[in-house]
């Protein structure tokens, strides 16, 4: 096992760990933090994979941009007065075994794909780069990133409705 | 001449020779780690200690002056009582994160030191992405500060907290904004190249206007930033007690006055990196008789000069403007830096294109 | 090209014309004088004549049918605009933004009728469903709406997310963001596409609310402020429809035989549940949320059986519920409140509406000689054509005939009931273009080749 | 040249080219976190530990503090937060950009400057719609 794969296993492992954190802890702000240390093994993995301005931006906006708003939100909200919602063992476990499903049929199939062999793409793979995706997007991608800006806009005039009395 | 370089290239040099390559290489990490600690503890003390006495010396009064030879001892004594403090927490604070705050902002705080280059070729960590690096790491820091401000359970934290994280979301754009005037000036991310693309002049003085905008929308956004008058109202002594920290004592208060000043210097080391040249000596043209003597004053000076400077003006700033009310604060950045600094990358953009910088 | 570019220019012209104009009036007719121009810009755009000229690189594709939808989304738009704009006005102070949101939305329907990339679809139905979230909640005082939206709003983003997990897994097995033929036929073994193509197939389904996805449907069709229930409903089902379709009829067809039988499963269970459960709402206005599910249900059959008679049964089937849907809706914005007692008596009061609403019930319903029914007939007949899945035509009949129990009950208070001495009062060009709308239903079911001769 | 750490790693990792550059600030991160963990365990065994309920209650400059301070904010700093999500990607889209707008030539700049101008427009809409007025 190289180094690439034990900081995959670890990376991982920590992604995974912290992500049942999120749904397990009873304090939203404690699953914010849990989502941000999320947000920051799954840099890590961009990072294996040679993807920097992907790791960058996640960490960016995800872990610095949309944390700071969920944070924001959480204290908008009097997290006192919301009683949990007893839900019953039975849609819990219904919920679970949705859950298992879908985990049992993503790796039905993906240990069957013939990606597997190829781990991480840390040698070789540059695309990831940021003047090299700066290229591809200015040219090839041109046309969905210009159309993203009126997603943009829909959610600034969204922002003011929801927001402003 | 004994430049930081030399000394590096020696002790490089001789632990290769001396041990094999991994004793050799945790040796250096060994080293490295001392000498991030001991840049930490000097700085800490020298910049409050130079705080303390530029304010005084402002306010025409002498600041610390009985510990040691004119107080320099001053800031070695405050520290070693806050070591000894008793670090309380709250009885209704949620603990761990109460815990847990103190050390993000600082860990932020001390990661972003990597990239940063000291002298000539004299750097922890030259990565391809070093400015993308500083502004990513430092835009992680609000979250601590947002944590501290709720874990504490105390309505000055809470408020003081809130203020904090909308004025340092706010400033990080038009932060982020000028930055990148400087990328597309130098064409680089990497920390080494945007130096050495101002060999022949300083980005503030080879950038035409867009970059002294920048430089200007820059400091201010940076001020800003470290949570410094006359931006300081999330922790306005006179309104909100002292704002997030208001519940902290002892080490931990420590830690987050620590990543304050640390940050103060970050900036002001980014700030001498990307518009005054970092550690390249002040050079005029053709001059080369003095460009010649410039080139001998050793590289390092020259990155602390600057920085010193910058912080010198961060300080200044504290006794010359009055605090600004929140709204003043998020009409200062939203309606006026955001847009300037906008279309100044924009103009910046088109006199690189058009090739009209020097 | 040109309508996407003039939707969206259109958008931050009303977003700013609060600023400029101060009267809701003026705002109204800049919306529709805007929505006129861009129809003609589409029409002109299908004959040859594009504004701009845009290297898209291959990221979507307008033919024919992506014209003709377009052209009729923002025809039924049109409609829209003239049936309820007015009611707008009552639900907040952001009169402009709402208009705003709607061109926005237009864009996105466009980008879903012509993507050629995941790429677009993705970015399509994400600028039409974030201004929804937002029209969904826009009744601020009202706590429903205020759920609705938030309710629609994590179960939207969770099928996004489900929908990037299949993008992601086509673009892993396949290396390419193009929908065609050939991408997936290079990778028909992997398996990791099938799974993609699957969580396509789901957060598709959710997003025209088909059964074991639709739970979302009722509460927030009921929840949101009726005018805009009536334009998600309606013309953005339909894109989404289209997005659907477009996206199964492009790429996946060599995979057919794999997901063809989970889709009828998908349709049967959506005709159950939405007719079923329609037949016990006391509320019209969650009976037409139901209905619409159950509509869907015959909607979905055209993924069923790609052949000339589903692409022209979609199409009828669209404008024939949507001009449906929308007359009874704007009708129902016009009451106190969408309980059935409401219209007890509505015939006396208002003869002309009431005959109105009954054609586009019965054309809902798909009783003969309205659009409803041609269009119900060339879904069946599509299906018919494709050869399998009989038995779902005959359960596809039998729950037709289900829905014609709670269609008719409107039409029963509305003839047969006492009224409650309560009116609503409309204008005479409200009555005029209800009329119209039910002569459009009709005639097009006699002669739907009026509509479809434009899809050559 | 000499950069502290940087070069050797490669060397005593060959096996991670590039990930592999990430290595020293792997290190300082555990390093940071070392330190910081061993100040914090010093005060604590150095500092006293005499705790009265007194003084564990929250600060409220001598009085006695009313309730429970996790109250609701305005929602004026959440509309703050979401302009700023908003207009940082727009930033974050800027770094590409600066890196490559020399290849991409006027044509990249005009694809930019249609993408700013749509922001632009947002901008003044928010603006002047007053969404970041302090006071209504």
């Amino acid at each position: 096992m190289g180094v690439t794969a034990i900081l995959f296993w670890i990376l991982s492992s920590l992604a995974l760990l912290s992500a049942i954190m999120i749904v397990v802890s009873k304090n939203p702000v404690h699953s914010v933090l849990w989502l941000i240390l999320v947000f920051f093994a799954i840099s890590g993995h961009y990072l294996l994979l040679n993807a920097q301005f992907l790791a960058i931006v996640n960490i960016i906006v995800y872990a610095g941009a949309i944390m700071v708003l969920f944070l924001y939100v959480l204290m908008l909200i009097d997290l006192k007065k919301i009683v949990d919602p007893q839900r019953s063992l039975w849609i819990k476990l219904v919920g679970v075994a949705t859950g298992c499903c879908l985990l049992l049929v993503l790796i039905a199939a993906l240990s069957k794909a013939d990606q597997t062999t190829a781990l991480t793409q840390t040698i070789g793979g540059n695309i990831g780069l940021v003047e090299n995706l700066g290229k591809i997007l200015f040219s090839e991608y041109l046309v969905p990133f210009e159309i993203s800006s009126i997603l943009f806009l829909s959610a600034m005039v969204g922002a003011v409705v929801i927001g402003k009395k | 001449m004994p430049s930081l370089e030399n000394i590096a290239n020696f002790i490089h040099n001789w632990l290769y020779t001396t041990f094999n390559a991994t004793v050799a290489l945790l040796l250096e990490f060994t080293i490295v780690a001392i000498l991030v600690i001991g840049l930490f503890s000097v700085l800490g003390l020298v910049l409050i200690f130079m705080e303390r006495k530029v304010s005084a010396y402002m306010q025409v009064r002498l600041g610390p002056n009985r510990v040691g030879p004119k107080g320099i001892f001053q800031t070695v004594a405050d520290t070693l009582k806050l070591m000894v403090k008793e670090g309380m927490t709250p009885n209704n604070a949620d603990k761990f994160l109460f815990n847990l705050a103190p050390f993000i902002v600082m860990t932020a705080a001390m990661l972003i030191l990597a990239p940063l280059a000291f002298a000539k070729n004299f750097q922890i960590w030259d990565i391809n992405i070093g400015v993308l690096f500083v502004t990513a790491i430092s835009s992680v820091s609000v979250i601590g500060i947002l944590m501290a401000g709720w874990a504490s359970n105390n309505k000055y934290s809470l408020l003081g907290a809130m203020r904090s994280g909308a004025q340092i979301v706010s400033y990080e754009l038009s932060a982020g904004l000028s930055i990148i005037t400087i990328v597309v000036l130098s064409e680089s991310l990497k920390i080494s190249t945007i130096i050495e693309s101002q060999a022949n002049g300083w980005w503030i003085f080879k950038g035409h206007i867009p970059a002294i905008i920048a430089f200007v929308i820059f400091i201010i956004a940076v001020t800003a930033e470290t949570n410094r008058a006359p931006f300081d109202l999330a922790e306005a002594e006179s309104e909100l007690t002292a704002g997030f920290h208001t519940e902290y004592s002892g080490m931990k208060f420590a830690l987050f006055f620590l990543a304050e000043y640390v940050n103060i210097f970050i900036v002001c080391v980014i700030g001498a990196t990307l518009f005054l040249g970092g550690w390249m000596p002040l050079h005029f043209g053709t001059n080369t008789t003095f460009n010649e003597m410039m080139d001998y004053i050793p590289s390092s000076l020259w990155l602390f000069g600057k920085t010193f400077f910058l912080i010198f003006v961060i300080m200044w700033f504290r006794w010359t403007f009055p605090r600004l009310r929140i709204d003043q604060l998020l009409n200062l950045e939203w309606k006026y830096l955001l847009p300037i600094s906008m279309i100044n990358l924009l103009l910046a953009t088109a006199m690189a294109i058009l090739g009209w910088h020097f | 090209m040109n309508a996407l570019i003039v939707t969206a220019v259109l958008g931050v012209m009303m977003m700013f014309s609060s600023i400029v104009l101060k009267r809701n009036s003026a705002i109204r007719m800049l919306a529709i004088v805007g929505l006129l121009f861009t129809f003609i810009a589409n029409v002109l755009d299908s004959s040859g004549v594009h504004f701009f000229s845009i290297n898209i690189k291959g990221m979507m594709h307008f033919d024919q049918f992506a014209y003709f939808f377009i052209s009729i989304s923002i025809f039924c738009t049109f409609i829209f605009f003239l049936l309820s704009a007015k009611e707008m006005e009552r639900i907040g102070v952001n009169y402009s933004e709402y208009f705003a949101l709607i061109f926005f939305i237009l864009c996105g329907i466009i980008l879903v009728a012509s993507f050629t990339s995941l790429l677009i679809l993705f970015l399509g139905i994400e600028i039409i469903s974030i201004p929804l979230y937002i029209l969904t909640g826009s009744d601020k005082k009202n706590l429903k709406s205020n759920e609705a939206s938030l309710k629609y709003f994590l179960l939207g983003a969770f099928s996004t997310g489900i929908m990037l997990m299949g993008i992601a897994l086509f673009y892993g097995s396949t290396g390419s963001f193009s929908v065609e033929n050939s991408v997936v036929i290079a990778a028909t073994t992997s398996p990791m596409l099938l799974i993609g193509i699957l969580l396509l197939l789901f957060s598709m389904s959710f997003k025209v609310s088909a059964a074991p996805f639709h739970f979302w449907a009722p509460d927030v069709y009921d929840g949101a402020p009726t005018v805009f229930t009536s334009f998600m409903a309606t013309i953005v089902k339909a894109a989404a429809f289209i997005a659907f379709i477009r996206l199964f009829s492009l790429a996946f067809t060599p995979l057919q035989d794999r997901w063809q039988l989970i889709v009828a499963v998908i349709i049967a269970l959506t005709l159950f549940v939405g007719n079923i459960t329609a037949v016990f709402q006391q509320s019209v206005k969650r009976m037409l949320a139901y209905s619409s599910i159950a509509q869907s249900g015959f909607m979905l059959m055209a993924l069923l059986a790609f052949n000339t008679f589903s692409v022209e049964g979609i199409l009828l089937y669209i404008v024939a519920y949507s001009i449906s849907t929308m007359g009874i809706f704007s009708v129902l914005v016009k009451m106190k409140d969408s309980s059935l007692e409401e219209f007890n008596g509505f015939a006396k009061h208002q003869p002309v509406l009431a005959v109105a609403l009954t054609v586009f019930l019965l054309s809902l319903a798909g009783i003969p000689l309205t659009a409803g029914f041609l269009s119900k007939f060339y879904m069946l007949k599509a299906v018919m054509h494709s050869g399998n899945f009989l038995w779902l035509i005959i359960f596809a009949v039998l729950m037709a005939a289900v829905s014609v129990y709670y269609y008719f009950r409107i039409i029963q208070v509305m003839f047969f009931k006492e009224s409650d001495s309560n009116t609503i009062i409309v204008s005479t060009s409200f009555k005029w273009l209800l009329s119209a709308l039910a002569i459009i239903i009709i005639v097009l079911g006699v002669y739907p080749q009026l509509l479809l001769q434009f899809l050559v | 040249m000499i950069h502290l750490l940087q070069i050797d790693i490669s060397k005593a990792v060959n096996e991670v080219e590039n990930a592999g550059s990430y290595l020293p600030i792997a290190i300082q991160l555990l390093l940071v976190v070392g330190l910081i963990g061993l100040m914090l365990l010093a005060s604590h065994k150095l500092g006293p530990k005499r705790n009265t309920s007194d003084k564990l209650e929250g600060f409220a400059c001598g009085i006695e503090s009313h309730g429970d301070a996790r109250k609701p904010m305005a929602i004026k700093y959440f509309l703050v937060a979401v302009l700023f999500v908003l207009f940082d990607v727009e930033v974050i889209f800027f770094y590409p950009y600066a890196l490559s707008f020399k290849q991409l030539g006027w044509d990249g700049f005009w694809a930019v400057m249609m993408f700013v101008g749509f922001f632009l427009c947002g901008f003044i809409y928010i603006i002047k719609k007053g969404a970041l007025q302090w006071e209504d």
